[in-house]
């Protein structure tokens, strides 16, 4: 082999690149993007879809550069007369069998047909023929749906299938231009990242059910976020509405896709992640205060943390601190774990903060993404929590709560229902003489508890959390808290200032810089350098 | 400064284009109630002629008694909207939502629904227009991809005792029906009343 | 001169008896005396082209194997024949499978290769049983198997069937499908003598080519060389067909003239017929006019003439032909046999056969005949394997060539509120 | 003189110039519309029907009032109750009882007793009328000021600049008339018209003072704040004083324009055109100029003056619509500059030559 990197020339500039790097890449490092469909940097080179042709002087025709092997001295024309014509040519015949199928296209507004048509396509057509008829709306597995008839046989897909889950459902039957993409008879494409197809495909031919004509991508707009599905902590982009909410069924979280980080996630989020946008805005979440014994009225933020305070101190009193047990969500930001930390323990002295609860027994980690840990910052936890608590593990609050040892408890976003049974946590609750939920839902758990106090959902805040590898990533807000909630930063804030306890601030980069001052994980790590380390966000994935 | 230097070298320019005596204004003024008072004096004696049934036609007033006479509009002239219906009587619209995108009234609502036949795939669930906000403008027919909805019922007063009133909904709108195709004649009666 | 059709017409010519009557299995013998390399520059002398359709020489393509590569190395013989015009591996394979076999022998002995792989086309069903007889005869004589002819070299050779598709004559489509992938040209590079069946070094030669090799070994590099025309090395079968009087497989020297072929070796054309056009190298190889057939057939001659011998079948049309219907067929066949698998073949053959389609149906467009040429030009040299300059060629040689013929067509047949489907051929298609 | 008969001709009297002015106006109302649409040619107001007729668009009058009468009557939360409920009051009330000097013919004879047909004949009555006109822009400002709204309230300002700019050029006329005419009683100037130059020429204001009458007519029609003057109220884009007033409150500011247009009139007459006079028109009948006469009844002659003056009145209730619906609006510094910078300097002017005349001819 040659020297480690070689010297070629695109477009009259000169790039050097490793020896091995195909020339679209080289392209791409230049800033020039070579139209390309069939091309995934995170899947092996199919070379099909040939929109990437190049004129690369001394070669007899144009090259496909998305497998031409970068060479020293190239001479690469992207923008040429031959390589316009070429890609002209390619589109054409790409478009001669698609359908015109655009306006009900969920792909509609993020096609790359459409982005290079409007680029480099012929205007006026010269098809006076039929189009071939291929099976459309075909349900090909839980998530995706598959139109044929749109579909440009680029194979990435089927390249996803074979090489990134490693499920082969996907292949292309028949040939010449009745080629049709399909499930592998009596498979459905239903792996844990089916997905990311819809991702990948350029076009509109494998579509999201679950976001089939829900809302046009155009009327969207994107955040980066961070994935709370499990301690992965896969970066996400959050697609959202502002305005004509008349769309997407009235909510404002429209999907979520996954956002490039080759650190964490790569290209891809699993579809537990990828569909658990649904639990932020669904019908479940918990909107105003809320005092369950008293007569439903909503007594509003400043009455509510009053009668906390009132009615956690007589207990204290009465029963002494050790009876208290605070039960935090290991999903919870680093910062409101600080928080929390500082009002419960500094502040009110209590010494059982438990949040680790075991993975279920169908929870496993795979080599892909997806973690048995369905906590987005149990890291954090274990950093924060760790040590100074008493009790760390929540069966241990919940069998002394048997014992009749504690007798209250603080649940901050948190449901002990799936893991422990509702029955059980009804009956526990009960026993108890004082109960408060802080979080974001009402389920088994907030419902048996006295008072309730509404939080906000992770798009709707910003803050830290730290994934299973320690890897800390900042998400900021997407869209403002529903109702009267408020981020759970905010909330102990001022449950902090009702119980008349050194204050806490509201801000989470002041929170953090007082966490990474104490805590030796975060040290030396900066809450702007977090925000600067942000993925950029890609309309339309690559 | 440079404004008002401006205004001023133009109020000057508009004062030198008028002579003494139009200044004085006095006169000017008995030039235009002359002119008006012809007006006046004209209207009347054809009015009390056609009060007394001398004459059936005012010859100077181009007044059209509305709700009683209806001006014949021009073939193109945008009126309400309607949705256009397939052979099969569904409608023609499969909510590409294209009319509401382009729409600069923002007075386009539609909600999408999977399509309740095979051979539709998308359909509009519902498909509100709120025609106190619409301007006329016709983007919305200019955009329809599918030539779903028209602006040719000839239905110009659209009137409604509330703001939901003004808000057709899309029973309403595949219910309306075309305005009667005008004849040759009448389009050349209507251009030669317009272009007098 | 009759070398490898010389078995032809002798009775029972596919027993291994009558093979070694007639001297077979001679030459293997003297091979195996021979040092590899030895026999590799003897092929490269004698000029034997590849006889598939591509003409690349074969000695020159069995040097470039790496050296100092592990892997075991493969040959693999092409018998997938599905060229239309084309039938001369058929005749091989069904009258001297020894032939065939002892060629195989040398070419593995040469090129260091144990396991040998003939991948026959499905429809050749008599055929893959001959093969199979013959080598079960082989075997059993101890000419295949762990030791051939007693040396220390093992040799399996495998018959694989295809299941008919035209693509899988294309060496790497060839090499999928017997990997058993699906039958899609792969991207070159890598070529397969580096990266070919399942990754190893493979050599991929045609029926005839691997033929015409024990031949080259007894005549002696030089000698088979001069048999031909320049750089065009032997002799060749040719498969003449269309309208002449006598249709057939023939075995002439490499630059014998096409009108020869037609006119004295052929039977000439049926009484009263006037030659029109002629495609002198399978269907894919653009078509020659009436006026250009006085050329030798040899691979150069023809490329530098702007067609191609190809695979050697010999196509006449007389003026009885109407060429846009022989294009049709041509057309169909290649837009049916397109893989689907790269955009301008898949999605430019079938569009071409949807508009000569409309053509034959009464409904071509003064504008038809310029489209098929932009549709094929624009296919031309984007595609990832030749299918689509075999597709695009034969178009833009029918339609250049004889374009008044098409215009004439179009404006005869038009037909104003054409019914769907009137012409037999536009029902075929 | 009869005491019975003294009362009742009062108040018939009275009831006569509250009439006269009000009906006036009330038909001002429906010219208003009939009268732009003849002079635009237009058809005009034809929508409301009585029986199945439109009686030329006269049924819109009696909508109009209907639609007044049943309409809230609407005061802004943090305006002044009572002020604002006063100012249309006040705008009135002003502008009808200056009515009360002006005659509408010279006098009857009933039963013996001669009765003045003016409600009250004053030695100042024009002086009053000034004085009148003067307080009836406290309607105004009061409306505009007690609505509490910046728009109403500028607009009230706006009017009583204008009033006090044009209400000066207003006195200065009427002082050349005075001067022209040596009187103050309103009878007597009507009188004093009564003569004639050269035995056929009626010797009316306009004749002696030419100047006076077009000042005194441009500065009447900017009172009666009406196109080409209606900054205070410029109804369809600036908004006047009247913002926030509705139903009859709202009718009663309308109405007051109308009655202003019709005092202007009047006044108008009287002062310049010889007020209930008819030229050669005698107690005893018509004398000719060229000779002869046409003797008459002393009443019939009184009540053929009356109607003159009515059709004097409506006349230039008719020229104050027709500029009206012909002249745009001016600017407010247009306005200003017509006010002070020519209206008054020529008006002054006018006193000057008058009072040099009277005195060169006395």
């Amino acid at each position: 082999m040659g020297s480690a990197t070689v010297k070629l020339t695109i477009d009259g500039r000169e790039v050097e690149v490793p020896s091995g790097t195909r020339v679209i890449e080289a392209a791409k490092k230049l800033g020039i993007e070579i139209p390309h469909y069939c091309y995934h940097p995170a899947l092996s080179i199919a070379g099909s879809c040939r929109m990437c042709l190049v004129e690369i002087e001394k070669f007899p025709k144009p090259a496909i550069s998305c497998h031409t092997v970068a060479a020293d001295g190239m001479v690469v024309h992207t923008d040429s007369g031959v390589a316009k014509q070429a890609r002209a040519a390619m589109l054409e015949f790409l478009l001669a069998n698609h359908p015109l199928d655009c306006p009900i296209c969920d792909q509609a507004g993020e096609c790359k047909l459409q982005q290079y048509y409007m680029t480099v396509g012929q205007y006026d057509s010269a098809l006076l023929d039929n189009k071939v008829k291929k099976s459309k709306a075909k349900i090909i597995g839980p998530h995706v749906m598959l139109d044929s008839e749109r579909c440009i046989l680029c194979s990435r897909c089927v390249r996803f299938t074979d090489e990134i889950s490693k499920s082969h459902e996907l292949g292309i039957f028949n040939r010449g231009d009745h080629s049709e993409l399909s499930n592998y008879p009596g498979m459905s494409l239903d792996n844990p990242y089916s997905g990311n197809v819809v991702d990948i495909c350029p076009v509109g031919a494998l579509t999201d059910r679950d976001f089939r004509f829900k809302v046009r991508v155009w009327y969207l707009d994107s955040a980066p976020s961070i994935c709370h599905g499990c301690a992965r902590g896969c970066n996400i982009r959050v697609d959202y509405l502002t305005r004509r909410l008349h769309h997407n069924d009235g909510k404002r979280i429209a999907r979520f896709k996954p956002r490039f980080n080759p650190e964490v996630n790569g290209h891809w989020i699993c579809d537990a992640g990828r569909y658990s946008y649904k639990t932020l805005e669904d019908e479940d979440r918990l909107y105003n205060p809320r005092v369950t014994d008293g007569n439903g009225d909503n007594p509003g933020w400043n009455a509510i943390t009053g009668r906390i305070a009132d009615a956690l101190s007589s207990h204290i009193s009465e029963y002494g601190v050790g009876s208290v047990a605070v039960i935090a969500s290991a999903s919870m930001t680093n910062e409101e774990m600080w928080a929390a930390r500082q009002l419960f323990y500094d502040g009110l002295k209590i010494e059982k903060i438990a949040w680790r609860i075991p993975p279920g027994p169908d929870d496993i980690d795979d080599d892909l993404l997806i973690r048995a840990d369905k906590n987005a910052n149990t890291f954090g936890a274990e950093q924060i929590f760790g040590p100074m608590t008493h009790a760390a593990d929540v069966q241990q609050v919940l069998d002394k709560i048997a014992e009749g040892k504690i007798k209250a408890w603080i649940v901050l976003d948190r449901d002990l229902s799936p893991a422990f049974g509702e029955e059980k946590i009804r009956k526990l609750t009960g026993g108890l003489k004082f109960s408060l939920y802080a979080g974001s839902h009402l389920h088994a758990t907030s419902r048996s508890c006295r008072f309730l106090l509404p939080t906000a959902v992770f798009t709707e805040k910003e803050g830290t959390i730290t994934n299973f590898s320690g890897r800390v990533q900042y998400f900021p807000l997407v869209v403002p808290p529903l109702g009267d909630a408020l981020p759970m930063l905010e909330a102990l804030s001022r449950l902090s200032a009702a119980l008349k306890l050194e204050p806490i601030s509201t801000d989470p980069g002041a929170v953090f810089t007082a966490l990474a001052g104490d805590i030796a994980h975060f040290k030396g790590t900066s809450y702007a350098e977090l925000i600067k380390r942000w993925a950029p966000i890609s309309k339309i994935p690559s | 400064m440079a404004v008002q230097n401006i205004i001023k070298v133009a109020a000057r320019r508009r004062e030198a284009t008028l002579g003494f005596w139009e200044r004085v204004y006095i006169f000017e003024v008995v030039r235009g109630l002359w002119i008006t008072t012809e007006h006046f004096v004209g209207n009347l004696y054809y009015h009390i002629l056609k009060l007394f049934g001398i004459i059936k036609v005012h010859p100077l007033t181009p007044t059209i008694q509305y709700p009683e006479e209806q001006r014949t509009l021009a073939p193109r002239l945008r009126t309400l909207h309607r949705l256009v219906r397939r052979e099969d009587g569904s409608p023609r619209c499969v909510a590409c939502m294209m009319c509401e995108t382009v729409c600069p009234a923002l007075c386009i609502k539609i909600v999408a629904a999977e399509g309740d036949k095979p051979q539709i795939e998308k359909r509009p669930k519902s498909f509100d227009i709120d025609m106190g906000r619409c301007i006329f403008c016709g983007y919305c027919v200019e955009a329809c991809p599918e030539d779903a909805i028209r602006m040719d019922t000839g239905i110009l007063d659209i009137a409604a005792y509330s703001r939901e009133g003004m808000v057709l909904d899309i029973d309403t709108l595949l219910s309306l029906q075309p305005a009667q195709r005008r004849t040759d004649k009448e389009v050349d009666e209507l251009q030669r009343r317009l272009l007098q | 001169m009759k070398l490898v059709s010389r078995n032809f017409a002798t009775p029972d010519s596919h027993k291994l008896a009558v093979y070694e009557q007639s001297g077979g299995y001679a030459r293997i013998r003297k091979a195996l005396e021979m040092e590899p390399q030895k026999i590799i520059d003897e092929v490269i002398t004698s000029n034997l082209r590849g006889l598939g359709g591509a003409g690349f020489p074969a000695g020159r393509k069995w040097s470039f194997l790496p050296k100092g590569n592990p892997k075991p190395r493969y040959l693999v013989v092409n018998a997938d024949e599905g060229e239309p015009g084309t039938c001369k591996d058929k005749y091989i394979m069904t009258y001297d499978p020894h032939l065939l076999l002892e060629g195989i022998m040398i070419a593995s002995w040469a090129i260091n290769s144990h396991t040998c792989f003939i991948y026959i086309r499905g429809e050749y069903v008599k055929q893959a049983r001959i093969l199979e007889e013959a080598i079960a005869e082989a075997k059993a004589a101890g000419y295949l198997g762990d030791k051939i002819f007693g040396k220390d070299f093992p040799l399996e050779v495998i018959v694989h069937r295809g299941a008919g598709a035209y693509i899988c004559g294309e060496e790497t489509s060839l090499l999928n499908s017997l990997e058993g992938q699906r039958g899609w040209p792969r991207l070159k590079p890598p070529f397969p003598a580096v990266e070919g069946y399942l990754a190893c070094p493979t050599i991929v030669n045609n029926v005839e080519t691997i033929s015409y090799v024990p031949w080259v070994i007894e005549l002696g590099g030089q000698k088979f060389a001069e048999l031909g025309s320049e750089r065009n090395g032997g002799l060749r079968l040719y498969s003449v067909s269309g309208c002449v009087n006598k249709p057939g497989v023939y075995e002439l020297p490499m630059g014998t003239p096409l009108r020869e072929i037609i006119f004295e070796h052929a039977g000439g054309l049926p009484e009263g017929r006037t030659l029109k056009a002629v495609i002198p190298g399978g269907s894919s190889a653009p078509v020659l006019t009436a006026a250009e057939i006085d050329i030798p057939m040899d691979f150069d001659s023809l490329a530098k003439a702007g067609s191609m011998l190809g695979s050697a079948g010999i196509i006449v049309f007389d003026d009885s032909v109407n060429l846009v219907e022989a294009l049709a067929v041509l057309i169909r066949f290649y837009a049916h046999e397109s893989c689907g698998q790269c955009t301008p073949c898949r999605e430019g053959t079938g569009w071409m056969r949807k508009i000569i389609a409309r053509v034959l149906d009464g409904g071509g467009r003064p504008a038809d005949p310029d489209n098929l040429l932009r549709i094929a030009n624009n296919i031309i040299g984007r595609s990832i394997c030749p299918l689509g300059e075999a597709a695009s060629l034969p178009v833009i040689g029918f339609v250049t060539k004889f374009r008044a013929e098409f215009e004439e067509y179009i404006a005869t047949s038009r037909k104003v509120d054409a019914p769907a489907t009137t012409s037999r051929m536009a029902a075929a298609l | 003189m009869n005491a019975v008969l003294y009362w009742t001709s009062t108040i018939a009297k009275s009831a006569y110039i509250l009439v006269f002015p009000l009906t006036l106006a009330f038909f001002l109302a429906w010219a208003e519309r009939k009268q732009s649409a003849v002079m635009q040619d237009r058809i005009g107001a034809n929508r409301a029907k009585f029986l199945g007729r439109p009686f030329l668009g006269l049924v819109h009058m009696v909508c109009d009032a209907v639609k007044m009468f049943v309409k809230e009557d609407f005061v802004p939360d943090s305006g002044h109750r009572v002020l604002h409920t006063l100012a249309p009051f006040l705008a009135m009330f002003f502008a009808l009882i200056t009515f009360a000097v002006i005659p509408f013919g010279y006098q009857l004879t009933i039963a013996g007793e001669t009765i003045g047909l003016q409600v009250a004949d004053l030695n100042v009555g024009i002086l009053f009328i000034f004085a009148m006109a003067s307080l009836g822009v406290y309607g105004m400002v009061l409306a505009g000021w007690s609505s509490n709204n910046n728009y109403a309230l500028l607009g009230g300002i706006r009017a009583s600049a204008q009033m006090i700019s044009y209400e000066i050029c207003i006195g200065m006329t009427i002082i050349g008339a005075i001067l022209a005419l040596g009187t103050l009683s309103m009878q007597d100037l009507v009188i004093r018209q009564g003569y004639h130059y050269f035995g056929w020429l009626p010797r009316w204001g306009v004749l002696l003072q030419p100047l006076g009458f077009l000042l005194f007519f441009i500065a009447g029609i900017a009172e009666t704040k009406r196109v080409p003057f209606d900054m205070p109220e410029g109804e369809s884009e600036i908004i006047g004083f009247n913002l926030e007033y509705s139903s009859m409150k709202f009718a009663m500011f309308l109405f007051t324009d109308f009655i202003e247009t019709v005092l202007i009139a009047a006044v108008t007459v009287t002062l310049f055109f010889g007020g209930w006079q008819i030229p050669w028109l005698f107690e005893s009948g018509f004398v000719w100029p060229w000779g002869g006469g046409w003797e008459i009844h002393p009443n019939v002659v009184n009540i053929l003056r009356m109607a003159a003056f009515a059709a004097k009145v409506t006349f230039f209730c008719w020229l104050m619509m027709a500029i009206r619906w012909t002249l745009p609006r001016f600017r407010y510094d247009q306005l200003m500059d017509l006010g002070w910078k020519w209206l008054l300097p020529l008006s002054l002017a006018n006193i000057v030559v008058t009072a040099l005349v009277v005195l060169l001819v006395n």
